[in-house]
């Protein structure tokens, strides 16, 4: 059996191997070494959560820490790559995107159109999100919907150590810019991970299990929360195929339309709003174009359209989670839940 | 400067310090037994800033707060048993245990919030300078941000803008020495000494204070203060000060010089230099100030015993106050 | 019958009503006035294409003009406007979005919730969006699905000269954070519009003309190409139910969902791009909400996900129009334009 | 200074300077007939600030521009022709006629852009320079921004940055009196006269020059970027100038004093300035210039020219070139 590593050490071997194998790969961010102006040793932090920790010794010159500057170093990551460089810039939180969004927005991903397709871009920002950790309103937003909605970027999800390091490297070696989301409750995730470098293509959805009923489409954490909830619908004989599509642009449309070609339902699952995102997204697609083989409303299980709160007990209520997808299922079953507890009941 | 306060303002400056520095350090205890939730960053030995400068501040003056902000919260007269159900996540905290540490606020108390976001409140607090400006009614802004948040554009943006629009507002700067775990003299370039020289190159008049040296800060807040409430336009605050824990609870802070917090607590601690020039002056018994210890430990100990009695937020109050109507 | 003025006055006079009636009400933007620090005659801009103008004189000490920087001067307005005014800010071009987002996204949109209700941001913030101009990539955008993403944030999207004043009224007098998106190319639009102040509600949409076959919904200056198609589409006895939500959040789901439920058929037109759009928020509601009602499939009409282009015949064929409406129709319609031509050549 | 530029080089800076000159005149012409598209920013009167800085430049040098960008690409190199079709929105533009003169760029050139945001450039230039410096090719980055763009936080953050990574990268202002309508005077605050010096508070180098001046320029650029290729690090220079146009093609200009545009034109213009210089030091006949004026002037004759009669993009384009793959 191979190997079995954290997601997080999984981020930290694919930035490791690509700087090995490209010299022009560099990290710009905050404390990502650590220590820096002080007598104490480097390598201090490798990031708040240790995720570049042990690069610095291994490569001195190209981990570089920054000011609290996120448009300076963020928009010096996209003109370093537009230069020949191939920077991974670390946005902390994706929730800071607010202050350095312009960089990204009509910088990054539009120099290429601008230019009449001679520019170049292979900039990648890492960055975290999710709930889960009373982290509060401004530390635990999944904004990749923004990101998703403007041309000329990539947004790539991982849910699983395995593809967090194959699609990392994937991105770093992409010549478009990438914005790579890393779920902060996922850093602990143990999974088999191949020791050599290997890249996962952007623009590929995974099909964690094929089932004849209906097609859950689930992100980043939500994916563990869709098998949770097909576990339980299989003893009801409710066979679920769940497709984790991993980048969310590129998105691998073929493979969810299929599917619902198939099973002709669908229930979107995603940790951030409905409104104008992913879920509704991907909803919105499959009316349009296998709006014929759908045999009931396609439904999104999102958070609630409010910030995340502090309280333990009210984010648990917002996120979603299994239970709530199982709910989804049973209604594009035209089960609900009441008329199975009678059933049972009786 | 020690002179001009009476007594009863040493013994509330006194009190005030000595509750943040009570109220941190038993949140420190708390968190390592794992009861709290979240991030918490801890603002025991900066005391003497915080409540230098607020000491000059009534409800109508506002200030923006930072990830740091129990300490803002406290000197700007915010219950502590509001603030530590909020930190528990309660539905008696200051917010309902809907925004908790890192969004602590009370704007009854002129208190806009504790921040997340690294800079965010330069910006705010110049558009609170600003409507006293338009009011006229003596109020001024104070924002309190660190040596590391003093890179960020939003605060030199607001500098310039506060010059522009002459505003009753006042930058504090703390600098603590780390950004996380990373020194401004790394990070935060300047051609001298201080930080605080940057803002005058906007024509700011700007001062670098010993943030441990109550006296020190109360002083040049009064000067600064004291203009800004005549129409003098806004003043740049530099406190250099340290603090005592971690960047937030749990980090191993290796990127510290090993005795460096040890010292401090013994040779530069902000509430024992207060003491000591308060009592060696003759203005206050110490058994006065010991008395305050005694009861401000028992109001911490009442307000942890009360977070933790108190319910959580009631499950609808997730779909509550987002908008005040939609 | 009432005056007729142009889209522009309109808004300039909802402001102007405003800050005659309340004394809170400010402005705040770059060049509203105009003339700051020269020794000529204030009021020499009234902001890039003169909607403030003249409000200066009117107002002095409120309408002020501000140094570029942006994150300062809106997170001002916020800041302002949590402490009992009412701001105005003017944010250029809404593509400036990227250099003070975070002032709207993590601050406005999130005090009151984070503040356990106890915070009230009066705010709006006005701002240009749209093609049409050359302007090309960073000056033509419509980035209003963003900040509908954005819990604590309401989005305003006016299509004529009415609904801009009113509508901006209802912005200022609101007492939640308002963005409120005027589209460039509407700006000349002339219109009938009372003299006196009115509201319009927000989350009210429009229906601009009933018709049994299909519900077009459309935004800003997509509103009159789809009157445009419907008109052309009558002629072959389509009858098109326009609607005009006016308000993208709140959206008036009621009013989409009982046409729908009448017409069976969706069309959705917005110029901004398909990708996490309002264009599939509302397929998405819509196909998860009144699925039984839909006889065809949701369409939509949208931008391509390119970059603006500047060229003139790039931009006209980037543009959505009557004739995409016209073909998008005809195809929930089951008529195909090349069966219809071939119908009309028998 | 004069005396150490080679003969060819006089001839050379002064051609560049000509072509700006000679070429904005025409799109203000050609504009004022309503024949082009868009938003047009004009650098008329400014053509010392760019040539001065880029004839120090080579082509693995990188420079960001701003809206008003077509004086910066003249200045490093990017052909006339293709600049003029780009302006017209035509295939043979620069950029295949989908940037327009807002995103005029020359990659090949070092050219990274004409950019439609204010303060969008000084990040991109510090990140060009840090490729600089990594690659240790001894290339530099310079960013040009304007007294409007100064107050934007991407600029500090930048210098800072700058700083503190050691950049080499060159901070050209180009102060010409107005952002849009507003006067730095107003806006962008300084303790001093010179908004340089706010540069000067973060540790680095800070000139002003006379912008006018084309050896002004010149020497100044010579010292800074030699330094920055050595790795001594960025400096900061502020260029004062004026523009001869309004802010855009089509501004009425009410805010401007109404002689202040043809006093300049005829005491204060970079290219008389320029040739009274070195004819009267014999360095350079006077017919010598002329003959590149007349050369010039056929020379943007026929990039309008052929401007126009170049076709529009084909209709692909429109789906073409957001990724290198998707
Ligand atoms: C925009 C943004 N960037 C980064 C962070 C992460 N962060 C939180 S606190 C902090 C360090 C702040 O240092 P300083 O301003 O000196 O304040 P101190 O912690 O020393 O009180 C950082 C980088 C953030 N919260 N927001
Ligand atoms: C972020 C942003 N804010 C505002 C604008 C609108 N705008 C374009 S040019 C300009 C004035 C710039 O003045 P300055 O930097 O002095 O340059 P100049 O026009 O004088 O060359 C403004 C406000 C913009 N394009 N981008
Ligand atoms: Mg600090
Ligand atoms: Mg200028």
């Amino acid at each position: 059996m191979a190997r079995k590593i954290m997601f997080k050490d999984a981020i930290n071997e694919a930035m490791r191997l690509e700087m090995e194998r490209d010299e022009s790969v560099i990290i710009l961010g905050l404390d990502v070494a650590g220590a820096a102006g002080t007598e104490q040793a480097r390598d201090a932090w490798g990031g708040v959560l240790g995720v570049t920790k042990g690069l610095y010794p291994l490569f001195p010159e190209r981990v570089i820490d920054c000011p609290i500057s996120e448009s300076a170093y963020i928009g010096a990551a996209v003109g370093a790559s537009a230069c020949g460089m191939r920077a991974v810039g670390e946005l902390m939180f994706s929730d800071f995107l607010g202050v350095c969004f312009d960089q990204l927005y009509n910088q990054a991903a539009k120099f290429r159109y601008m230019f009449g397709g001679k520019a170049v871009t292979p900039v990648t920002i890492r960055t975290m999100i999710g709930a889960g950790f009373s982290a509060a309103a401004q530390h635990s937003q999944s904004p990749y919907s923004m990101f998703a909605h403007v041309p000329g970027l990539k947004c790539i999800i991982p849910s699983n150590p395995y593809d967090a390091k194959g699609l990392l490297a994937a991105c770093i070696e992409d010549d478009d810019p990438c914005v790579f989301f890393e779920h902060k409750a996922l850093y602990t995730m143990k999974g088999e991970v191949p020791e050599e470098h290997y890249t996962i293509p952007l623009g590929q959805a995974n099909v964690i299990q094929e089932g004849k009923d209906v097609t859950i489409v689930a992100l980043a954490r939500m994916v563990q929360f869709a098998e949770k909830a097909a576990k339980a619908l299989a003893k009801d004989g409710i066979e679920c195929t769940i497709i984790d599509p991993r980048t969310i642009s590129p998105l691998d449309t073929d493979t969810i339309f299929s599917s619902v070609e198939k099973t002709g339902r669908l229930v979107v699952v995603d940790e951030s709003y409905d409104r104008c995102g992913v879920a509704a997204d991907i909803a919105a697609m499959v009316s349009q174009n296998v709006f014929d083989a759908l045999k009931a409303a396609p439904q999104m299980v999102t958070a609630p359209f409010v910030p995340t709160p502090f309280a333990a007990n009210l984010e648990a209520a917002y996120l979603p989670d299994a239970r709530k997808i199982e709910a989804a299922v049973r209604k594009t079953m035209g089960v609900s839940n009441a008329v199975k507890m009678q059933a049972a009941a009786n | 400067m020690k002179a001009q306060l009476s007594k009863e303002n040493l013994l509330k400056a006194y009190r005030k310090m000595r509750e943040i520095r009570e109220f941190e350090d038993r949140v420190h205890v708390e968190f390592a037994k794992g009861t709290l939730p979240g991030f918490v960053h801890l603002y025991s030995g900066e005391e003497a800033v915080a409540v230098g400068i607020c000491e000059h501040l009534n409800d109508l003056d506002r200030i923006a707060s930072t990830h740091r902000g129990h300490g803002h919260c406290i000197a700007k007269g915010v219950e502590l048993e509001g603030m530590m159900a909020e930190i528990y996540g309660k539905k008696t905290g200051t917010c309902g245990g809907k925004g908790g540490s890192m969004h602590i606020a009370d704007l009854d108390k002129g208190m806009m919030g504790a921040n997340g976001i690294v800079g965010a409140g330069p910006p705010l607090i110049a558009g609170a300078a600003l409507a006293s400006k338009l009011r006229k009614d003596g109020s001024v802004g104070v924002v309190f941000f660190g040596d590391g948040a003093s890179n960020q554009g939003t605060n030199f943006e607001s500098m310039n803008m506060a010059v522009t629009l002459d505003l009753p507002m006042i930058f504090v700067l703390e600098n603590n020495g780390y950004a996380e775990s990373t020194s401004p003299k790394y990070s935060a370039k300047v051609g001298s000494d201080n930080i605080a020289d940057r803002a005058r190159g906007f024509g700011m008049p700007a001062v670098t204070v010993d943030g441990n040296d109550f006296f020190a800060v109360y002083e040049a807040a009064a000067e600064a203060i004291n203009r800004a409430r005549k129409g003098g336009g806004p003043t740049f605050i530099e406190c250099k000060t340290m603090r005592y824990f971690g960047h937030f609870e749990g980090d191993a802070q290796t990127y510290r010089p090993k005795d460096e917090v040890k010292n401090a607590r013994i040779n530069d601690c902000p509430l024992k230099r207060f003491a000591a020039a308060v009592t060696s002056a003759g203005l206050v018994e110490a058994t006065e100030l010991e008395a305050i210890d005694k009861a401000v430990l028992d109001q911490v100990e009442k307000a942890v015993k009360a977070a933790e009695a108190a319910p959580q937020p009631d499950l609808d109050a997730l779909m509550a106050d987002v908008y005040v109507s939609y």
